[in-house]
């Protein structure tokens, strides 16, 4: 009665992709910098559209304000990391963990807390009506960043790296940055833990269920609307997380960042196939790679690289590499 | 311990601006299987919306045991013990069946926690559910789907069971058997709501009938009595039995 | 003449249609019968092209329809109306006929395409429509808006599209189901008068077995996608098949 | 004659047919009643909106297709004029040309997206249209050598519709009649122009096939329908409406760049003046259109005007103040989604039912 | 004439550039609030500045112009904080007949070949940035690899930079997208080609916006003895030259730099006012002022614009970097730049420049590129 047929053709792709970038390289301490690089930027970017997945695949919500949590998240940690400067700026890797622990819950914490307040106010009057939804986000999206500007100044901010953070690990010619590396740590902690609670449990049947028949849902007796707004919430604290990651990234904040990323978040869940959780991770090393890649081969096409990527993965799979809807 | 389990007193129900329901009245007894009747458009539906709180009575009571859940939001309606089977069936289409019956097993966190025998019984009611255990549920054809918003309902024992016409687009031979699970349904001590055109279901079924007309119950009284008075039916259905 | 040869689709390991080989002449009802889940829609689906065959074909007067889309097979004369009811909710009853109208009339497909001329000018196709409105009694509805009729006045409409395509086959999938003893009588009434007119081939699909008895001139049976019977309507229905696999025990007449 | 005009789409509202008209006239005689260089702009501006919303509304509201690539169409047909004027030096040939040149790009391009979109999910499809706008503008941007880049293309036009020609000595009601006032009513004639034809193409069987299609596609196939052909049919038109938009613009700004015609939040503002607008009616576009460029261009000075009332309060200042305008209009996008669900003309036609 | 010189400022006050244009904006006021004594009159007519924002949206930028000139009267104008804003502006000035100073905008081509006789620029231009860095790091046996935006800005800045350098050898030029957030690629292209030469080898950025194209350092670039070096920049950008100390470039202002009282009434007026130090486009605000009042003084207050354009045509005007000179051919304001070395200094949350020579006007050689 039970089966388990699991579909292996996407999870090859990485690798494959990978491979194909081998000989074209040229030497391998290049690619390896290069792949590593890569994945770790996926990762990065795995964690930022992760809260996507569950408020745009799963609930079927076209949150183009999900950015603005993101800068959110980043702004936030900012703060926190500015007021605790004796351990960022301390030497040592652990002090400056523990700095950057904080800043992520914090941050997660109140991206979290505004998430609960966009669902009540922008995104719950217009549940299952993507027209309505896009603009009304947009409104949300344009409304958070102006308070952004008001908060924190229009400017650029810097959000300095602490320094054990910085830097490189060298496995012979090819430089390993210490960041990426959390940065894959933290990606692999989220992913394992959405992928345990979406897969072992019955809220990610319930979700989707319940934007199909959110009465029928009631009917069966579970608390639907509680539901989706506790998967909101996650969804914005994951984007607040993603931000903190970003920034210190990126080391230094826009208001307008969280914008910047929209259509990057967008082709990822897509390649993902809307609501998988491990389409989005595949989605983003491929994007995370196939950026780097092309960007030692050929600079003038990267920013066409991954729209590429996504046409061709859709000319492959209409429906994203991992369809979690069939009709929607 | 009353001896009806759910009694709606004087329920009024608006829809908007439409006044649907004009004072029901309803007592459906423990452990018998009432039927609701009516035309097209009595407020059959409406009535069991309102008791699933999927629409709030504006005046009137809905009594369940001795609990009053007029003001209760659905799913705790639901939590205490009924189960329900929409009009539309509310089939989950993106779902596979499995997965629609795990939702409607309340108590399984996953597919093996499900109770095997109960499981065994419904496939042996109704083949479909099994056939097409792995399917997407959107893809069944219009009586499975029927079958499987059926078997959702009893896959895990519940007080009561409210269902609406179950049986439309069913072919004879599943009717039999929707008519023989309801029958055991019952014999376990379920309490059972029916709608339902199909005169006969309705007949070889129920114990105590109500009749709804314009949003109000304007008839009811035993099974046997009813089937019996061809001109009551005639004057409250506009047909015999 | 329609013909299916061998007609049969897969769906994975599913053969919901089982090399169905089956001829409906003009001038007869043929009633498809069978229990649910058997095949029965599915068939309607491949016929009009909804679904792609994994095998056979399907030809009108001799014509292969291989390969033709769905409305590429409504132009050849394929006309059907939906077991759910499948309309354009937001337009009101008489748009909806008279697209029906537009799309067909000979050569009248084309005149979809026209951009330059005005709706409301196409008085012959108006005039059309409003005669069918008539003849399925929704005239006096005719500007509301579908999504704001009664479910019987849907399943009417249903029927009203498919006479305005004005095919040389209708298929109808349970015309009745969900409609209440008062209302079945116009839809079948319709049935009843079509049949007069000797041209056409008609196809129905019914679980109500008093309403095939009275209707078809000639019962399929399918069964997990093969024909299992095919014949005279008494015939048929005494025969074991249909006893035991669809009507169950054989008590169904109380 | 005006019901044939009007293609026999009456506003069939009686506040919406004086809105139309007040609009009509209020545009027809802008630079009479509104002076000043800004009033002008904006009215041009509502023109060239009322053309580029009113052929996104021929996608979304008729045909149900959600594109963020419009504006991508309204840019090739700014670059067109932009490209061949700086090219070519100032001719009406090179305006053709470039408007010649920029039709078929549009015609090959739509027509491409709109096969693609056969193969994909309608959300999927928005996504791509998406990637694929942020990608032409990038493009534009990286052909600097022809297109400017960021800094996008200045350029001379005809004499006749340019600034420096005056066909009269005297100013006429205190407007100088020079090239600038012949430019406006050459967008005024296109606009009418163009506006009665995508009424009349909504208003066709054509166009009703497009509702059905939006409505129930399935359907629409079912009963013989090549709904292919009339959803690509569709786009093509839809941005060949878009491109001329473009060229209108063009002409009026003798300026181009990609953030002009090709940003992003063109398409959103496109998109919140349709659902304002209402759906699926071309008045709304024109309503919409009007209302939203003008709260847009005064918006600020509105907030001037209230942040010096409240400059006792400090708070509130801030929040008033003309710099944060974009929260207002923010604002404005959350507000109309709840108070406008079927937009102007929707609640006008409701109210006149009842 | 009436008893006012209305001046428009047209700058982003909001848009992308929002914290460029406000620093001008403040800058200008400053500016001409201590040029006219803090009477903010010259020659007993008030001075009235107008603002206008141009949201960054260049055609905005246009119809504001158009509108300052014609419905505002405004006698000249200041402005705007893009390049883009401000070449979509140039045509306007010229049809109005009007003065437009422009101000920070720096693409090459405003006082190049989109110039025309209305056309003023306070501002540096982009070869002034390319050819005083190029002049600071210019020595014999030094490899240099740029790395620029691939546009326009940064293309001619690499232009200009190649043209200038004279002693070092440009090895490599690579050019990546505005919105790159990912370097390693780009880096890896850049240490490939510079890894194996010999002597002291300098990667010079040129980067404006979005983007930190520093964190190429991550990759560990002094295992190849890699240097990276680029031009000044706002401060809060330059918190991440903190990390580099001893990195060097040449920049256009710096708050601590100049010596003289112009810069000295700055520093003090904006610490007064906001607790914090000018920065770079506050000092061209101010010099923007200076500029506008030392014209107006000259004529008298008038404003026509022959007169004007002819008194300032070759006029020197004291701004917070010292005297300035619109030349004659082009307009454009002739400056010194600052040739710096970063210290990290914990009382700054930025990298701070020190100085190592001031590179004066006539060090450099700013070509002509408009025709007359
Ligand atoms: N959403 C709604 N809005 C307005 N009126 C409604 C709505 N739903 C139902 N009604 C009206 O309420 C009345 C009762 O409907 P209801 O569905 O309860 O009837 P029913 O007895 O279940 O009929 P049927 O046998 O056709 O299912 C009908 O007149 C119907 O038109
Ligand atoms: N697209 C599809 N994908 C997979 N299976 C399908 C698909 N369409 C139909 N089926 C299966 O094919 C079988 C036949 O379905 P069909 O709808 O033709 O039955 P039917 O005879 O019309 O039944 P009913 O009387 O219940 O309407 C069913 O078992 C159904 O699950
Ligand atoms: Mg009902
Ligand atoms: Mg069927």
């Amino acid at each position: 009665m039970k089966t388990f047929d699991l579909d292996w053709k996407p999870l090859v792709l990485v690798p494959v992709l990978a491979l194909v970038a081998l000989p074209l390289t040229g030497s391998f301490s290049t690619w390896l910098t290069l792949t590593v690089a890569g994945l770790a930027m996926g990762m990065i970017i795995f964690i930022i559209a992760s809260g996507l997945t569950l408020v745009f695949g799963l609930m079927d919500v076209l949150n183009f304000g999900h950015g603005v949590f993101i800068a959110l998240g980043a702004f936030v940690a900012s703060t926190v990391l500015g007021a605790m400067g004796d351990w960022t700026g301390s030497q040592s890797i652990l002090h400056n963990l523990v700095a950057v622990f904080p800043a992520m819950l914090v941050a997660m914490l109140v991206a979290g807390a505004i998430g609960l307040a966009f669902e009540r106010f922008i995104v719950r009057p217009v549940y299952g009506q993507h027209l309505k939804q896009i603009l009304i986000t947009m409104g949300g999206m344009i409304i958070g960043e102006e308070l952004i500007k008001v908060i924190w100044g229009p400017g650029q901010l810097p959000l300095p790296l602490p320094d054990g953070l910085r830097g490189s690990l060298l496995v012979g010619d090819a430089a390993i940055s210490k960041y990426r590396l959390l940065a894959v740590a933290v990606g692999i902690f989220v992913f394992g833990l959405l992928a345990w609670t979406l897969g072992r449990t019955k809220i990610g049947l319930l979700i989707r269920a319940g934007v199909q028949d959110r009465e029928m849902v009631e009917s069966l007796g579970y608390r639907i609307g509680q539901l989706f707004v506790g998967v909101f919430v996650v969804g914005s604290a994951l984007a607040g997380l993603g931000g903190v990651m970003w920034g210190l990234f990126q080391q230094n904040l826009i208001p307008q960042m969280g914008a910047q990323v929209n259509v990057l978040i967008f082709i990822v869940i897509i390649i993902g196939g809307l609501g998988s959780t491990t389409g989005a991770l595949i989605g983003a090393l491929l994007v995370g790679l196939m950026t780097n890649y092309t960007g030692f081969l050929l600079p003038v096409a990267t920013q066409f690289a991954s729209i590429a990527l996504m046409v061709a993965v859709l000319l492959w799979r209409p429906q994203g590499v991992y369809p979690v809807a069939g009709s929607r | 311990m009353g001896e009806n389990l759910l009694t709606l007193e004087g329920v009024h129900t608006h829809i908007g601006a439409y006044h649907i329901l004009h004072g029901v009245d309803l007592a459906v007894p423990r452990g018998q299987l009432t039927m609701l009747l009516g035309r097209n458009g009595a407020g059959k539906t409406t009535t069991l919306r309102t008791i699933m709180g999927l629409w709030h009575a504006s005046q009137g009571r809905v009594r369940f045991g001795d609990q009053d859940i007029t003001a209760l939001r659905t799913p705790q309606i639901a939590e205490l013990g009924i189960a329900y089977v929409p009009e539309n069936m509310g089939i989950f289409s993106d779902l596979t069946v499995k997965e629609n019956m795990l939702l409607a097993a309340r108590g399984a966190k996953n597919a093996q926690q499900m109770d095997e025998a109960r499981l065994k019984w419904i496939f042996g009611l109704f083949p479909a559910v099994e056939k097409f255990w792995n399917h997407p549920a959107g893809k069944l054809s219009g009586g499975q789907k029927q079958m499987l918003a059926v078997s959702r309902a009893i896959v895990e024992p519940r007080e009561l069971l409210i269902v609406d016409e179950p049986s439309k687009g069913l072919a004879p031979a599943i009717i039999n058997n929707m008519i023989d699970a309801f029958d055991q349904l019952k014999k376990s001590g379920v309490t059972i709501l029916l709608v339902e055109q199909n005169i006969h279901f309705a007949q070889r079924l129920g114990d105590t009938v109500a009749v709804m007309d314009n949003g109000r119950v304007v008839h009811s009284g035993s099974m046997a009595a009813f089937s019996a008075d061809e001109q009551l039916q005639q004057s409250l259905l506009g047909l015999a039995l | 003449m329609l013909e299916t040869r061998g007609l049969t689709v897969r769906f994975g390991g599913h053969v919901a249609v089982n090399d169905v080989s089956c001829s409906f002449a003009p001038g007869t009802l043929t009633a498809i019968v069978g229990p649910n889940g058997a095949g029965k829609t599915t068939y309607f689906n491949l016929i009009s092209g909804q679904l792609k065959a994994t095998a056979g074909t399907v030809s009108l007067d001799g014509q292969p329809l291989a390969g033709l889309s769905a409305s590429a097979r409504t132009r050849a004369g394929l006309g059907r109306a939906f077991q759910l009811t499948n309309l354009f909710p937001h337009l009101t009853v008489l748009e909806n006929v008279r697209l029906a109208v537009q799309a067909t009339k000979e050569g009248a497909h084309r005149r979809g395409l026209n951009l330059w001329s005005i709706w409301s000018d196409h008085r012959t196709l108006t005039e059309r429509a409003d005669r069918i409105l008539a003849d399925v009694a929704l005239k006096a509805k005719e500007h509301a808006t579908v999504a704001s009729l009664p479910h019987g006045d849907q399943r009417k409409l249903e029927v009203a599209l498919l006479m305005a395509l004005e095919p040389k086959v209708f298929m109808f999938d349970e015309p009745t189901a969900g409609m209440n003893a008062a209302e079945a009588p116009v839809i079948l009434d319709l049935i009843r008068a079509l049949k007069k007119d000797r041209s056409k081939t008609i196809l129905l699909v019914e679980h109500k077995m008093d309403v095939v008895r009275e209707l078809a001139d000639r019962i399929i049976v399918l069964h997990n996608g093969q024909l299992v019977a095919d014949g005279e309507p008494a015939k048929v229905i005494a025969s074991p098949v249909v006893q035991e696999a669809y009507l169950g025990v054989a008590k169904e007449k109380a | 004659m005006l019901n044939r005009l009007l293609s026999n789409d009456l506003p069939r509202s009686r506040v919406l047919a004086v809105l139309l008209i007040g609009l009509f006239f209020a545009l027809a005689f802008a630079p009479f009643i509104f002076p000043g260089v800004k009033a002008l702009s904006v009215a041009a501006k509502v023109l060239v909106f009322i053309v580029l919303v009113a052929s996104f509304d021929l996608l979304l509201g008729y045909t149900g297709i959600v594109s963020f690539a419009h504006t991508m169409f309204f840019g090739i047909g700014a670059y067109g004029i932009a490209i061949s004027a700086t090219r070519l030096g100032p001719g009406w040939g090179a305006v053709l040309l470039g408007l010649g040149v920029a039709l078929v790009v549009s015609l090959l391009l739509s027509l491409a997206i709109g096969l693609f979109s056969l193969r994909v999910r309608a959300i999927f499809f928005a996504m791509i249209t998406l990637a694929v706008a942020s990608a032409f503008q990038t493009l534009a941007s990286q052909l600097s050598d022809f297109t400017g880049g960021e800094d996008g293309l200045t350029f001379k036009l005809p004499e006749l519709i340019s600034p420096s020609f005056e066909f009269a000595q005297e100013p006429f009601l205190g407007v100088s009649l020079d090239g600038r006032l012949l430019c406006y009513y050459l967008l005024f004639v296109a606009a009418v122009v163009l506006v009665l034809a995508l009424l009349r193409i909504v208003n066709s069987p054509f166009g009703r096939v497009l509702q059905a299609i939006r409505e129930n596609e399935f359907r629409a196939e079912a009963i013989g329908y090549r709904v292919v052909v009339y959803r690509t049919t569709a786009s093509v038109l839809s941005a060949l409406f878009a491109t001329l938009a473009g060229a209108m613009l063009a002409i009026w700004l003798r300026y181009n760049g990609p953030d002009t015609s090709l940003s992003f939040e063109i398409m959103i503002d496109v998109l919140l003046i349709v659902v304002i607008g209402g759906m699926g009616t071309i008045y709304g576009a024109a309503i919409g259109a009007a209302l939203f460029v003008v709260a847009q261009s005064y918006l600020q000075d509105l907030l001037r005007l209230g942040n010096e009332a409240v400059s006792g309060v400090p708070a509130l200042a801030a929040l008033l103040s003309p710099d944060r305008w974009l929260l207002w209009l923010g604002l404005l996008f959350v507000l109309s989604v709840y108070y406008f669900p079927t937009g102007i003309v929707g609640r006008l036609r409701a109210r006149a039912v009842t | 004439q009436s008893n006012e010189i209305r001046i428009a400022h047209i700058y982003s006050k909001t848009g992308p550039l929002e914290a460029y244009g406000k620093q001008t904006q403040t800058g200008f006021l400053m500016g001409l609030n201590y040029a006219t004594g803090g009477s903010m009159a010259v020659n007993g007519k008030k001075l009235v500045v107008i603002e206008k924002d141009d949201q960054g949206k260049p055609d905005l930028g246009k119809s504001l112009l158009a509108a300052a000139y014609a419905d505002d009267k405004a006698a000249l104008a200041v402005g705007p904080t893009s390049s883009g804003v401000a070449l979509a502006m140039l045509p306007v000035a010229e049809e109005y007949k009007k003065i437009l100073l422009v101000e920070p905008a720096v693409a090459d081509s405003i006082t190049g070949d989109k110039w025309n006789k209305y056309i003023f620029r306070t501002g540096r231009n982009s070869s002034q940035d390319a050819i005083s860095n190029a002049v600071a790091l210019d020595k014999p046996g030094v490899s240099i690899a740029t790395l620029a935006q691939d546009y326009a800005f940064g293309r001619d800045g690499v232009k200009a930079f190649k043209e200038a350098v004279k002693k070092a050898k440009i090895v490599h030029e690579e050019y990546l997208p505005q919105n790159t957030t990912d370097f390693t690629a780009g880096a890896q292209r850049l240490i490939d080609k510079l890894k194996d030469l010999p002597g002291r080898k300098v990667i010079w950025i040129v980067w404006a916006g979005a983007g930190n194209p520093f964190k190429i350092a991550d990759l560990d670039l002094k295992r190849y003895g890699i240097e990276i070096a680029t031009g000044g920049n706002i401060l809060p950008a330059m918190a991440s030259y903190k990390q580099f100390p001893g990195m060097e470039g040449a920049t256009y202002y710096y708050f601590g730099i100049p010596k003289n009282p112009v810069n000295e009434a700055l520093v003090a007026a904006h610490y007064k006012e906001f607790k914090t130090p000018p920065d770079f486009f506050t000092a061209g605000g101010f010099s923007a002022a200076m500029a506008v009042v030392t014209a107006l003084k000259k004529t008298g207050g008038d404003t026509n614009t022959n007169k004007l354009i002819s008194t300032m045509e070759g006029m020197s005007f004291d701004t917070p970097k010292g005297t300035m000179t619109f030349r004659k051919e082009d307009h454009q304001a002739l400056q010194s730049m600052y040739h710096f070395k970063i210290k990290a200094d914990p009382a700054f949350t930025w990298g701070v420049p020190e100085l190592v020579h001031e590179i004066k006007a006539s060090e450099m050689d700013i070509p002509i590129k408009n025709k007359r």
